[in-house]
């Protein structure tokens, strides 16, 4: 039990620190950085949750693919470091911290009240083997959904295209 | 929990592996004069004209965009590999190829439209 | 990790013993490269320092240790510092999850006052039941090693030569990440223990709803898919940056690509890390096409069991691991050759091919392996 | 002092309060931060906020429905990472700089 908790309050301080680290760095490429670490993380907090094929996934995914196209995106702009993560300024800078800090508690607020929603009974086991029942979940009940996402995949595919084909776009043919 | 103790334990052990290396090669290296022509980036000996990274051409993203896309579409892939034995023996085959026929159709098209638009040219 | 010191102690030796294997991989291959190259060219590779040259290795550690540290000036330095240890990382991880060879079971026994309780010790790092997603998932991490390099180093050609590199290495990931779907819908399968042993048996298949066995055939992945092999060789290739896929790193303008600030201990890690992944590559071919660690008529798990059946439980299993370990270091020895034959052998692509052959020739063929799998295989299994 | 137990025994709302913490992270990020790329990245880090609270949610009421959502999250999340990124490469090819204002002067 001791082990569990250790396990998982190292990850949870690791995800917060790299997570507070990735809003406030003012370099972006040092965000992206902190980005992919935390999504490493919380991979090995899907883990922890049972949830093995979806960590792989998310592995595969964020850190593997979308945090590539950040990092590389953000290499081909020469990016200027900002002077400052958060624009300072005596209101303005009160303002931010207020509301800040209003929306936190507004998301603890959420997590707390929900303690009570899920009825403690007895903890409800697992299937044994959840990779294949996920797969065969996914393809039996939720096939229309799955589909619905391969003709979504197909028309970002078609827009991204286009939107670099505009006039002023990369791929403008002139 | 415990699955993933060696994955970081292995992690931590090669990252300490490389930071010893490098203090190892940085005590023991000879200490050349760091000159200012030797610190400017090395361009086989022309003076560089412009400081830093310059004009590169932007089309990388475009296929890192399509990777993404493309990828999660192999992704989907995985779990139809997964179970498409259980789901023959089950007697389902006909219904899970027809599917996931479909989709993959999809995704044909999706790649057909992407040769033929010339997304992906290089000059 | 295990639950007590022992197992503790034995399975973090084992992780180790697997990276120095790696590590101690670079100058080895190094040499064979410089003497095949040689060789194939009919001149004599390196023979001069010690017989046959060998201790060129030690000669060439000894250089790149003491190099003079260099870092260049407008650089972010701790990226340029932080570039070459991360490409260790993925590699390392990748290879730990592949079995090397059957497991280890070792029989109850007193050592120093203490019994000591019956143990499995896995013949690799870890064993997850998700293993081909964890290794296709570490190796994705691999492009970040290149990018952090070009950003480091401030240097144009440096940057150009990283996207480039990194735009390689992410457009052949999908032609490695599709054929492995051919080889999963044949196996059913993650983990790569249970491939291996649908591996050791007689060729069997079904035909037609009845199962067909070959009695002296193995049952190897290479007769029901040559297509995704050879994809997958080819991805890997170009995954490593090898030739013919080097571009990034040898163009004329590119001068060395993402490593062209690097010198000394530095780049011999990017070295490390790329020889590396060849190792996976290898070792990848050889579980999923080539029956990982058995040959099935002759050297299964039990025959050579029975060659050490009169000694005791323990060094019996521990002695048939290590003659299967030999026969799948074998295997993997002959494709680390193959990358070197090929790499002495092919010229190098134009960018422009290279990226037209992993996106509108790759790609295509290994959807089209997935789809005449996916209807072989229902047409053969439903009872008709 | 509540019995320690609280803190020991991992359960689910240990799992929502690191989602609410990494949510409210990934709010700041959009509200305050001017770079559009970074903002991009909040939008990542609250979309992977909500991932981790569907998987507590599913490991705790022990069905699988949880885990499907997420791979509908994360397919989502990342097409709208590729589109956010592809608009903000052609506002910064027009105006040289990454500034959240300047999606103001887009038109059509």
């Amino acid at each position: 039990m001791l082990m569990e908790a250790i396990g998982f309050y190292a990850i949870a301080l690791f995800l917060i620190f790299f997570a507070f680290k990735t809003i406030s760095s003012a370099n972006p490429i040092h965000c992206a950085c902190y980005l992919v670490l935390t999504m490493i993380g919380l991979a090995g907090v899907f883990y922890q949750l049972e949830a093995q094929f979806i960590a792989g996934v998310q592995m595969i995914v964020y850190a593997g693919a979308v945090m590539v196209l950040f990092v590389m995106v953000l290499m081909l702009f020469d990016i200027k470091t900002e002077l400052r993560a958060f624009s300072r300024g005596l209101i303005s800078g009160f303002l931010k911290i207020f509301s800040a800090a209003i929306l936190a508690g507004f998301a603890l607020g959420a997590a707390t009240n929900s303690i009570g929603i899920v009825d403690e009974g007895p903890p409800k086991v697992m299937s044994t083997n959840v990779t294949r029942d996920l797969s065969i979940l996914l393809y039996t009940k939720y096939l229309y959904a799955f589909e619905a996402l391969g003709v979504m995949l197909l028309v970002v595919a078609v827009g991204v295209v286009c939107v670099s084909r505009i006039k002023g776009g990369t791929h403008a043919k002139h | 929990m415990s699955q993933l103790v060696p994955v970081f334990v292995l992690s931590i052990f090669v990252v300490v592996f490389g930071i010893i290396i490098e203090i190892v090669a940085n005590i023991c290296s000879t200490a050349g004069k760091k000159t200012s022509t030797k610190l400017e980036s090395y361009e086989c000996g022309l003076p560089s004209d412009q400081s830093g990274p310059t004009r590169i051409p932007i089309k990388f993203y475009l296929t890192a965009i399509l990777f993404i896309l493309f990828d999660i579409e192999i992704i989907f892939m995985y779990p139809w590999a997964l179970t498409y034995g259980d789901f023959i023996s089950s007697g389902l085959g006909a219904y899970i190829l027809g599917s996931m026929g479909f989709f993959l159709l999809v995704f044909i098209f999706g790649l057909f439209w992407e040769v033929k638009s010339k997304a992906l040219e290089w000059e | 990790m295990g639950n007590d010191v022992f197992e503790i102690t034995v399975n973090f030796i084992k992780m180790v013993v697997i990276f120095l294997m790696m590590v101690q991989l670079v100058p080895l291959l190094v040499w064979v490269e410089r003497r095949a190259c040689a060789y194939m060219q009919n001149r004599f590779g390196p023979n001069r320092v010690g017989p046959l040259g060998l201790t060129q290795l030690l000669a060439d550690a000894v250089k790149f240790i003491t190099k003079e540290e260099f870092a260049p000036g407008n650089g972010n330095k701790f990226m340029f510092y932080a570039a070459p240890v991360i490409a260790l990382i993925p590699a390392t991880l990748a290879l730990n999850a592949i079995p090397l060879s059957i497991p280890i079971n070792v029989a109850s026994f007193e050592w120093l006052g203490h019994t000591w309780g019956p143990y499995i010790f896995k013949f690799q790092g870890y064993d997850f039941n998700i293993g081909i997603v964890f290794v296709l998932a570490v190796s994705s991490l691999a492009a970040y090693s290149l990018l952090l390099a070009g950003y480091g180093s401030a240097n144009k050609f440096a940057m150009y030569g990283a996207l480039r590199a990194s735009a390689q290495t992410i457009s052949y990931e999908l032609a490695m990440g599709l054929s492995l779907v051919g080889i999963l819908l044949l196996f059913n399968t993650f983990s790569f223990s249970e491939i291996v042993t649908a591996q050791s048996g007689p060729l069997s298949f079904y035909f037609f709803g009845k199962v067909i066995t070959v009695a002296s055939v193995p049952n190897w992945g290479i007769i029901y898919q040559p297509v995704g092999a050879v994809l997958l060789m080819a991805a890997m290739f170009a995954e490593t940056n090898r030739l013919p896929f080097d571009l990034p790193e040898a163009e004329g303008e590119l001068v060395a690509g993402y490593h062209t600030e690097y010198g000394g201990i530095k780049m011999n890690m990017f070295y490390i890390g790329e020889y590396g992944h060849m190792l996976v590559a290898s070792a990848l071919m050889v579980i999923f096409y080539f029956g990982g660690c058995t040959i099935y008529p002759w050297l299964t798990p039990d025959t050579v069991n029975a060659w050490f059946a009169n000694y005791g439980g323990t060094t019996a299993s521990i002695l048939t691991a290590f003659v299967l370990f030999a026969v799948m270091m074998a295997k993997i020895l002959f494709f680390l050759w193959f990358f070197v034959w090929v790499r002495w052998t092919l010229p190098r692509f134009r960018y422009d091919q290279l990226m037209d052959l992993g996106w509108k020739t790759m790609l295509p063929w290994a959807l089209g392996n997935t789809i005449v799998t996916a209807v072989v295989i229902f047409i053969m299994r439903t009872k008709w | 002092m509540p019995s320690t137990e609280v803190f020991l025994k991992i359960g689910l709302n240990h799992y929502l309060f690191l989602s609410a913490i990494l949510f409210s992270f990934g709010m700041i990020a959009v509200l305050m931060r001017k770079n559009v790329i970074v903002m991009l990245m909040g939008i990542e880090l609250m979309l992977n906020a909500v991932n981790l609270s569907f998987i507590a949610f599913a490991k705790e009421l022990g069905n699988l429905n949880g885990q499907i959502m997420v791979f509908f999250v994360m397919t989502i999340a990342a097409a709208e990472a590729g589109v956010g990124l592809a608009l903000a490469v052609s506002v910064y090819k027009k105006y040289k700089e990454l500034n959240i204002r300047s999606f103001e002067q887009l038109r059509g």
